[in-house]
């Protein structure tokens, strides 16, 4: 169970490696990316990282506590990050395949609601506007 | 006289700057705290209030837990605790 | 785009690169695996492999017609996979998160009610139940 | 007289063999072909058939096109065409 935040690029296949048990019928993998919108060249994400891996804890205890998920792995990256990289992955294990797909899916929508985190666009030098 | 800090990201941060601290009354709550930090800057009085209410789409912190509008009315901040202002999130 | 079915193991890093585009906001990978329900060791998954291999070119274009999805791959094993091993990977991109979990639940969904591909559970050198 | 071949996978691949041949009077449907196909074997009989009926929860091709039950008793297969049978799917 991983559940932090990162500059760095993330692994996905070491985490669906190391969460894999003969538990699992299913892993659900949502890889968030920068999307090219056509107004921005990069994103630079910022975060309040003490309280966001508090918050990345919380929601991952009540997704299993909610889906009976197997595992729970979540990692958001910050800093500047160019058009099609990654920047969170989250990673579920289950049983059965409809608690993987709603494990995540509740996971992601908690993390876009909750978690101290936001991304400003960036063009070339300028900085632009906050993403909502 | 407390001496309360004051943390902001995102857009907050761009315009009051990420760490300030500011000395107020004893008794001030979190409210009249961010008032006070508020009238400091004119840029911060609009984005922060209406009126003397907080605007409703601000997150806040007291000591690294979040409260809401209603507890930022009775929680009096001791000297050197920190109240955190933010955005609407959007990562993901 | 990749749409097969085959014996070896899956890279699923190599399909998470090579689909991703600028266009996608979000990709979503749904795993499946061997889970040991406690009376089997192994699976062997038999395959009617020219006709699977036509169906998951129909479900993909189905998929991407009806959510607009950017990409897709669908790798599905056949032959024997012990505990823990990966059976399917399904890997779709999308503008948008909602689209891309909605078009990776609706590829299972019609893989499993169409697709001619089953499953046995092997015990020791026994050959037992075939999995509904 | 036409020779069809029938292909069978899973469960019915283990009762009966992956890949049988059959001999039928010409004008013989699918569906004949499949009875006919059954007498041949005792198990075959009542996986396939509900006394003339074909089972609801096969799942039939003819020439790599899936077809139905009703399909079955009008389709004529030629000779070397090739039906075949197989039972619900589990992939995934």
């Amino acid at each position: 169970m991983v559940l932090a935040l990162q500059k760095e690029d993330i692994d996905i296949s070491a985490l669906i490696k190391n969460s894999r048990s003969t538990k699992d019928g299913a892993q659900v993998v949502f890889i968030g990316c920068v999307r090219d919108d056509g107004n921005m060249d990069a994103l630079e994400i910022e975060a309040f990282v003490p309280v966001a891996e508090k918050d990345l804890r919380d929601i991952s205890a009540e997704a299993i506590e909610k889906f009976g998920l197997t595992s729970v792995d979540i990692i958001h990256r910050y800093g500047r990050l160019e058009l099609g990289e990654t920047i969170v992955v989250i990673l579920v294990g289950a049983g059965h395949r409809s608690e993987a797909y709603e494990g995540s899916r509740y996971i992601i929508e908690r993390l876009k609601e909750k978690v101290p985190i936001w991304k400003q666009e960036l063009s070339g030098n300028a900085r632009g506007e906050w993403v909502h | 006289m407390p001496e309360i800090i004051i943390r902001s990201f995102a857009k907050f941060r761009e315009l009051f700057g990420g760490t300030n601290s500011i000395t107020v009354p004893p008794e001030t709550t979190v409210s009249g705290t961010l008032l006070a930090f508020a009238k400091t800057r004119s840029a911060s009085m609009d984005e922060l209030f209406s009126g003397a209410e907080l605007k409703t789409n601000i997150i806040l912190m007291y000591n690294r837990e979040r409260i809401d509008a209603e507890d930022a009315k009775t929680i009096i901040p001791a000297d050197g605790d920190e109240i955190v202002i933010y955005p609407p999130v959007s990562g993901g």
